[in-house]
């Protein structure tokens, strides 16, 4: 332990230059972090998320979470003007104990309840969802939400902390139900359905994972209510990065739309999808932020393509949503792609972002997804600002 | 059921540093950036025609992808780690000591194997790669649409920018069918010289196909990087990974691993829906010139969501491919990776490698209905004191 | 923390033990100085006994037979020179003023302890382990056929080098206790630390249970030979020299089931009751009087609870823990497991060693087992022994 | 006896020159205090052996205590020793012969594979707190919201009450001060905390090691845990006979001011640097020659028409020592009979009708009778264990062993022990348990004394000492003259009845031991 010691301290002794070196894209899905963003956080019937976070320290950890949830005014009517995205906030808080792990089912929430039973073989108990110290009142999400969750690392008074002490994950579960819109079983494209029925095969199910995405925390961390991520001293970041910046890059390496399964033969196909949240957000003013992003994608004979695409607040864009042409397996002629989007110059905010890669199997008429963590690249010169409102910091 | 099929198939195979408010150490191991060594410790494949070790129709296989990020050409140097255990008597690939029991030569012993294949390839800027495991990639094809499992410009026909190709490129299929094993490339310059440069992106996507019963699963996960440290890489062929010494960032100290504890229902469905997790490690070293693999002695730390806290330790050599409630036991439910032992549905598991370094990833399967596979990087934490090795041939 | 104290002791002694030594070593050419010397350092003098030490005094807490149980005494010599040892019997078997058996519960009138002591003398060649059984005892016979694997023959008892004449126990039924004191070749008692021992409780069904025999160790050099054995404390009349052996330990600890409560590896429809048989340390075999002390409980369940009370011991005494207080009753500890300690009174003028017994019943059918007491603290106070005078 | 005429000055210079003498000798002088023991309260608690098979009835009983008025955490590992049957489906429990499975119809013969395995868990003891659990089951605390069930049935019930009259509500293994909004505290407000899993295996053979640590973890020079064990067997069938044994647990003190609280423990040694008192150099166990006939228990026939110890329908005595035909089964041997004649093993066709020896007349045939005859079971372990790197080679020990019979005659022999060795004695050197040094019939007497020494290895120098612990159980088997007693726990067939004890110990080594943790 001493050894170990001595190593902690090696540690700090490194750190130290490690901090004063300032910001650097530090934008993880591996490493114990001060902010985890989990962009993909989905319940609406047909999926349901479970989050899991961890406290990777000794002591007891605080975080301050919010959901935002990005689905329609009316989920089951296409967007437009007159079916905008909610974007509607919701905060809690939870504490974690030391090295505590703890998890919750997002349409269900985590009640305080010292009566939970734990798992035991004997009598057999593994149905024990909530056993284990509760880590808060984790209300539960509105009937259809699809958005993301944000928890911010925060003292006992709840004023942010650049603790570094959290990790998480997210795993979304899709039912075989029927989609009452094209009235096709979930997983089994092609088999039709009554909506509300129990014509689809329940036995069917996918589950994708996904690790949360973490922004590390500086010490120079003034605690208030504006975050910054990245950046030089300004007049909301009188320190300069509070946090780490959002990454300039993400590289991207996926299906080409449509591709044929490899693995598979008869005609399977992969479609993909990407989840971006942007990274500025105003908690106090609750004004969606918008990006507008720039793609330029790669196919395997060097052939570059590009394309954009507009975020606001939250979305989940299928590659032909986004461009019906570029990410096209007919267009790219090659079965993988390297796309790198970046923020477009005027765009004030990074992003972060998820991918989730649908395997259709028309031969059995399984659909199943794996979600996907993407690489990063570079910083952005920043700074991105995370708003929470100054009464939920401080003293509760 | 399914988990039966798939369980079938499995090889029975510290204390955090609470270092309050510092941030971790940047120089580490990744899998979210682009990076000069690439491992993908995963690599399954299996063909429907292996009955004797998968059930009927079950085809297993693994779709790795492969990129370079930068606006350069670069070379890399890989190697297919073959881990398939063989019987002593028979010689026959093994995944369960039954499958060496043979009426002729009587019950031998299965033996833990590492075998490796090397090979090298040409990517051209920013271009992406992919192949089947079970198929590798050779020959090209050099207009749209490409054919699967070839390359795309062969500098003959075609060229890419700067007149970079993918000449003198092929990729084998895996030595052995059926195949465990891992895949590690290492970025390298025309002459086969490891190279500081971090340009290489990876990911690995398991396929299971049931034929039989007509389900499908896949699970994706990112293949690990080491970065080099720029202008640290000499020109010898024992690469340092991580010490004083370094050329490329180290290993971690501790792999963080979230999971469910195995055989714990899952919330979100209807009906019992036990999930479990297969973990797959592999060391940071090895020896290709000396064909000797890394080995480590590994702690693992497991917490429960009631700040309960249980150890166990098991050694590994060359790869470790094992449910988590057969790490400490060949009886799950009494495992302390067990949900009835444990207590509660998930749980923190830190493991701490003795020896070499490791790198790992999480398959996790819902098995209530059909098999449902999930799959996710494991988060890291500190450096290791001591570096590891990797000796090119 | 009194263990705390004992291996700061204990330090104390290994850095001043070349002190010791060479203070001792002149001792016995100056005989006069080495006193002085070696009692007027405390160190000499210290409170311990044991179960896996060779002592120089073992004491057989409990030998009984009583037609459904009979006790086999194994003791050994751990060095590579003969030795000598005195051993005593002591009868505590009750007798019933009036008509009746007392053990068996048919006394009409009153039961009395009784304290009859027997002694005889026994010695041990080099590393030679022996062997009797209480109710025959071992007579000196050449004659006594070996163990041969060709006969067959395995029913040797006997078969070796005896160790002298061990008479059988002087009453039946007996219950008592076994004590052996190391001397030298002149009967005058050493600190020679050389002998083990064990016993074995075996009943007719055939059930068993053994304990080792508990070992007072000698102090190595201020033992004078006298007839009064000094165990622990410091300077008095009686032992002008200090302690001559390791004294008593202060208290007992004895983890147990409460009484009525069930024993886990039986079901719940076991029980267990909790037998403990203790002794005084201090005996006077010269006049023959019994040590009377005063025994102090404090049991403390698994939640913390406390609860106290005591009981007499009147020269040697078995009983069962429920037949003291309620407060080893389940009902009153209200869990399983109770720790119960045990202490002399302040008044008392001897520590006491022991062993327990376990008996452990599911229907008709029953099991014994027996353990050594774990020993706490130091006694300060010296508890003597007091050996027969004469030829 | 005394030499007439000496006055006690004389006495104390004989007595001076003989304990002189004496001191000379190995374990002559008294040993300093606080010695490693299994009787008096400790820092490292080690339990050498516990079992586990439930499906037999066989279980182990943990007890455990800190004596202290100050709550305690305990550090334990369990380390499971189980061999592992190469073929799955088999097991090496008991033995080697079990390890065989059916693989396509047809049944093969594994191989059974070492193991050690440890699995470490922690927890808290309050102020004088005694607790236990089953290996089998374990012990956690959060287990008040689990139902229990009815003994008589399986009911799902939280209090005897529910269960009926007489019957008991078995509830989840729970440590008593489990502290929360629900759970009670102490009467300071103390709780325990932790968990303990159940054996990783069952069935299970291994050993616990407990050790004193503070909230860090950190090794603490507290004196203040004692234990013991029960290992207890439930058999089946109508008479549900129960047996039981039980032995404390070794306590290794620490040395108050010298622990430097990192995860190296160092048991002995050079006094400077030793941490813990250190192993024995020589442990001493004295035993029946396996074999050798129990000369107090006696088959007799009670008044109420039944064999004492066999339990068999009797008229006399000599009816209990007899193999004799009872439901076509020989009461003693077992073998089926049709008359009392067929229990007699005689001679037939120069072979004996019962023990299947060679002969040439019936008096060559060793009798059938009824007798109870000794066998004792040894367990060792080496004093260093590497529970962080687990080199395996810093345990192994090669045990030598001196053997002494009541004639003072002397025979040796050894055994390698690697990480844990449990095997009778009359195994130690040779499979023909009637040809060991250890047999009665080979060294002549009914009982001896055993010196075991684990030897120095060199090669361990500075990072183990090679010494040893362990305990030995004394078995009491029936049978047949002709039948070399050979039953245990595990095989209790013919178990009359079990006990264990503790060994002794002798002297002190130079080289320390190291338990290295995790």
């Amino acid at each position: 332990m001493d050894m170990q010691r001595g190593r902690i301290g090696l540690m700090a002794a490194a750190l130290v230059g490690l901090v004063v070196g300032g910001a650097q894209a530090q934008v993880t899905t591996e490493k114990s972090a001060s902010i985890l963003v989990f962009p993909k956080v989905v319940s609406d019937g047909t999926r349901d998320t479970v989050i899991q976070i961890t406290n990777t320290s000794n002591s007891m950890v605080h975080a301050h979470c919010f959901y935002v949830n990005g689905a329609l005014t009316f989920p089951e009517l296409p967007a437009g003007p007159i079916n905008p995205p909610l974007w509607i906030e919701i905060d809690f808080d939870i504490w974690l104990t030391k090295q505590q792990p703890t998890h919750w089912v997002v349409s269900q929430g985590r009640l305080v309840n010292a009566a939970d039973a734990p798992c035991s073989n004997n009598p057999a108990n593994y149905s024990c969802n909530d056993a284990g110290i509760d880590p808060g009142r984790v209300p539960p999400v509105v009937e259809y939400f699809t958005g993301e969750l944000k928890c911010i690392e925060v003292d006992p008074s709840g004023a942010p902390l650049s603790g570094n002490h959290l990790k998480g994950e997210a795993t979304t579960t899709t039912f075989n139900v029927c989609n009452p819109i094209t009235e096709e079983c979930v997983l089994e494209p092609g088999t039709s359905c009554t909506p509300g029925g129990t014509d689809c095969d329940s036995s069917i199910q996918d589950v994708a994972k996904y690790n949360a995405l973490g922004v590390i925390g500086n010490e120079n961390n003034d605690g208030d209510p504006v975050l910054c991520l990245g950046g030089e001293p300004t007049e909301d970041c009188p320190n300069g990065a509070e946090y780490d910046a959002c990454p300039q890059f993400w590289i991207a390496n996926h299906f080409a739309q449509g591709a044929p399964e490899p693995a598979i033969d008869d005609d399977a196909e992969v479609n993909t999808t990407w989840t971006i949240v942007p990274c500025t957000q105003n908690f106090e003013t609750q004004n969606p932020e918008r990006v507008t992003i720039f793609i330029e994608t790669w196919n395997e004979f060097e052939q570059a393509f590009s394309s954009f695409a507009t975020v606001t607040c939250w979305d989940e864009l299928a590659l032909d949503e986004i461009n019906e042409v570029t990410f096209d397996y007919q267009t790219l002629g090659t079965t993988f792609a390297q796309s790198r989007l970046r923020p477009s110059s005027q765009t004030r905010s990074g992003f972060m972002m998820v991918g989730s890669e649908a395997h259709v199997y028309p031969g059995n008429n399984i659909t199943q997804t794996a979600d996907v963590n993407y690489h990063i690249e570079g910083e952005r010169s920043g700074p991105d600002l995370i708003t929470i409102p100054f009464d939920q910091v401080g003293p509760q | 059921m399914r988990q039966v099929r798939w369980a079938s198939w499995v090889m029975g195979l510290a204390m955090a540093l609470g270092v309050c408010g510092v941030r971790p150490v940047a120089a580490d191991m990744t899998s979210d950036r682009a990076a000069a060594i690439l491992t993908w410790p995963s690599v399954i494949s299996a063909g429907v025609n292996q009955a004797d070790i998968l059930p009927t129709g079950v085809e297993i296989d693994t779709v790795i992808q492969l990129s370079n990020t930068s606006t350069d050409p670069v070379w890399v140097h890989c190697f297919y780690e073959n881990a398939n255990p063989h019987c002593s008597n028979t010689g026959e690939v093994c995944y369960a000591a039954e499958e060496c029991c043979n009426p002729s030569t009587g019950c031998g012993i299965c033996i833990p194997g590492w075998n490796e294949t090397d090979f090298r390839v040409q990517i051209t800027p920013r271009q992406p790669l992919g192949w089947l495991a079970s198929e590798g990639m050779s020959g090209y094809s050099t207009t749209p649409d490409k054919a699967f499992g070839k390359f795309p410009i062969d500098g003959v026909n075609n060229f890419g920018i700067g007149g970079s190709s993918n000449a003198g490129s092929r990729i084998p299929p895996v030595a052995e069918d059926p195949f465990l094993g891992a895949l590690r490339c290492i970025a390298v310059d025309q002459d086969g010289v490891p190279v500081d440069r971090n340009v290489l992106t990876g990911q690995a996507t398991l396929v299971v196909q049931d034929d039989e019963e007509d389900y499908l699963t896949v699970g994706k996960h990112n293949a690990v990087g080491l970065l080099a440290i720029e202008g640290a890489v000499n020109d010898d062929n024992t690469l340092v990974i991580g010490g004083p010494e370094a050329e490329y960032n180290g290993c971690p100290n501790y792999l963080i691993l979230n999971h469910f504890f195995d055989g714990a229902d899952d919330p979100v469905t209807e009906g019992f829906d036990p999930v479990s997790t297969i973990l797959e490690m592999v060391p940071c070293s090895d020896d290709y010139l000396r064909q000797v693999p890394g080995a480590a002695v590994v702690q693992y730390l497991v917490y429960n969501e009631f700040e309960q806290r249980f150890s166990t330790s098991r050694p590994m050599q060359c790869k470790q491919f094992s449910l988590l409630s057969n790490i400490d036991t060949t009886q799950n439910e009494r495992s302390i990776f067990s949900a009835g032992v444990s207590g509660t549905l998930t749980g923190q598991s830190r493991i701490n490698p003795i020896g070499n370094g490791l790198m790992a990833v999480a398959h996790e399967l819902h098995t209530g209905g059909d098999l449902s596979l999930a799959e996710f990087n494991v988060h890291y934490q500190g450096d290791r004191a001591n570096p590891d090795f990797i000796v090119l041939p | 923390m009194g263990e705390a104290v004992f291996s700061t002791t204990a330090q104390q002694r290994a850095r001043f033990a070349p002190w010791i030594v060479a203070a001792c070593s002149k001792a016995v050419a100056l005989a006069a100085i080495v006193l002085v010397a070696t009692v007027a350092d405390p160190r000499c003098g210290r409170a311990e006994s044991t179960s896996e030490r060779s002592s120089s005094i073992l004491i057989f807490p409990k030998v009984v037979y009583d037609g459904s149980r009979d006790t086999f005494i194994q003791i050994s010599n751990t060095s590579n020179s003969m030795v000598h040892a005195h051993c005593f019997y002591v009868d505590a078997t009750p007798i019933c003023i009036g008509s009746g058996d007392c053990l068996a519960g048919t006394c009409s009138g009153r039961c009395e302890p009784q304290w009859q002591e027997v002694d005889f003398n026994i010695w041990l060649t080099r590393q030679q382990p022996t062997h009797w059984t209480a109710s025959i005892g071992r007579l000196t016979s050449p004659n006594d056929e070996p163990c041969d694997r060709n006969g067959p023959e395995y029913d040797c008892d006997g078969a070796g080098i005896d160790p002298g004449r061990v008479p059988p126990v002087s009453g039946f039924p007996f219950q008592g206790e076994l004590r052996c004191i190391e001397v030298d070749q002149s009967g005058a008692p050493i600190s020679g630390n050389h002998l083990k021992g064990e016993a074995t409780i075996l009943s007719s069904d055939g059930d068993a249970s053994k304990y080792n025999a508990v070992g007072i160790l000698g102090e190595p050099f201020t033992n004078d030979g006298d007839n009064v054995l000094c165990l622990g404390g410091g300077v008095s009349d009686e032992c002008p020299n200090g302690a001559e052996y390791q004294g008593c330990g202060q208290r007992v600890v004895l983890n147990h089931f409460a009484g009525g409560a069930d024993n886990p590896l039986f079901g719940p429809t076991s029980t267990v009751d909790t037998e403990v048989t203790l002794v005084p340390c201090r005996a006077d075999y010269e006049r023959q009087e019994p040590t009377r002390i005063v025994v102090q409980f404090l049991a403390y369940n698994e939640l913390e609870q406390r609860f106290s009370t005591s009981t007499t011991v009147d020269c040697w005494r078995s009983f069962l823990l429920g037949d003291i207080s309620n407060i080893f009753d389940v009902l009153t500890a209200q869990t399983r497991f109770v720790a119960t300690h045990m202490r002399p009174s302040e008044a008392a003028n001897s520590g006491f060693v022991g062993i327990v017994e376990e008996h452990n019943f599911l229907g008709d059918e029953s099991a014994r087992v027996a353990f050594n007491l774990h020993e706490l603290g130091n006694r300060d106070k010296t508890d003597l022994i007091f050996l027969p005078e004469g030829p | 006896m005394r030499v007439a005429g000496l006055t006690n000055g004389m006495r104390f210079a004989l007595a001076a020159v003989v304990v002189l003498a004496a001191a000379a000798l190995p374990g002559a002088t008294a040993p300093a205090s606080a010695d490693i023991a299994s009787d008096h309260p400790a820092a490292i608690l080690v339990f050498p052996k516990l079992l586990v098979d439930t499906a037999n009835g066989l279980d182990t009983l943990i007890r455990i205590g800190n004596v202290s008025d100050t709550p305690l955490n305990v550090y334990c590992f369990y380390t499971n020793v189980t061999p592992t049957c190469t073929i799955p489906g088999g097991s090496c429990f008991p033995d080697q012969l079990s390890c065989s499975a059916i693989v396509g119809g047809q049944t093969f013969i594994g191989g059974c594979l070492p193991q050690w395995q440890p699995t470490d868990f922690i927890f808290r003891l309050t102020r004088e707190q005694p607790t236990g659990w089953l290996v089998s089951r374990g012990e956690t605390v959060n287990c008040r919201l689990i139902d229990g069930v009815c003994a008589n049935g399986g009911a799902s019930c939280t209090r005897d009450t529910q269960c009926g009259a007489g019957n008991r509500c078995i509830l989840a293994p729970c440590l008593p001060l489990e502290g929360g909004p629900l759970g009670r505290t102490g009467p300071g407000g103390q709780t325990n905390e932790g968990a303990i899993p159940l054996s990783p295996d069952d069935p299970f053979i291994g050993e616990l090691k407990c050790i004193a640590v503070d909230e860090t973890l950190s090794p603490i020079a507290r004196n203040d845990l004692i234990g013991d064990v029960l290992i207890g067997k439930l058999a089946s069938g109508p008479t549900a006979e129960i047996e039981i044994e039980g032995y404390n647990a070794i306590g290794l003190p620490a040395i108050p001011g010298k622990g430097n609280r990192d995860d190296t423990l160092v048991l002995g040694g050079p006094p400077e640097t030793a941490e813990y008192e250190g192993c024995p150099n020589i442990l001493i166990l004295d035993h029946y020659f396996d074999g050798a006939v129990d000369p107090v228990l006696q088959n007799t026939c009670l008044p109420e028409g039944t064999c004492s110890i066999s339990g068999v329908a009797c008229a006399s005595t000599a009816e209990c020592r007899a193999n004799r035909c009872i439901a076509n089964a020989c009461t003693v041997s077992g073998d089926a009979c049709a008359m009392d004649a067929d229990c007699k093993n005689t001679c037939e066709n120069e072979v004996c009708s019962l023990s299947g020896t060679t002969c040439f007349e019936d008096a060559d045939c060793v009798s059938s009778d009824y007798q109870v005859r000794v066998a004792t079971d040894l367990t060792l372990l080496p004093c260093t264990q590497d529970y962080e790197g687990r080199d395996l080679d810093l345990s192994r020990t090669v045990a030598q062993f001196l053997v002494f019979n009541e004639f003072e005659q002397r025979f040796s022999t050894s055994r390698t022990v690697d990480c844990f060795k449990e095997i009778q004695l009359s195994n130690m050197e040779t499979a023909d348990n009637s040809r060991s040094i250890f047999s009665a019939g080979v060294a002549g007497t009914l009982t001896g004394q055993t010196r075991i020494r684990g030897v120095v290895d060199e090669d361990n120098a500075g990072r183990g000492g090679n010494t040893l612990i362990g305990l030995a159980e004394e078995f009491r088997c029936a049978g047949a003259e002709y039948e070399f007693p050979v039953c245990d726990m595990v095989d209790s067939a013919r178990l009359v009845s079990s006990s264990a004890k503790n060994l002794h110990f002798q002297g002190r080594r130079p080289q320390s031991d190291f338990i290295y943790l995790p």
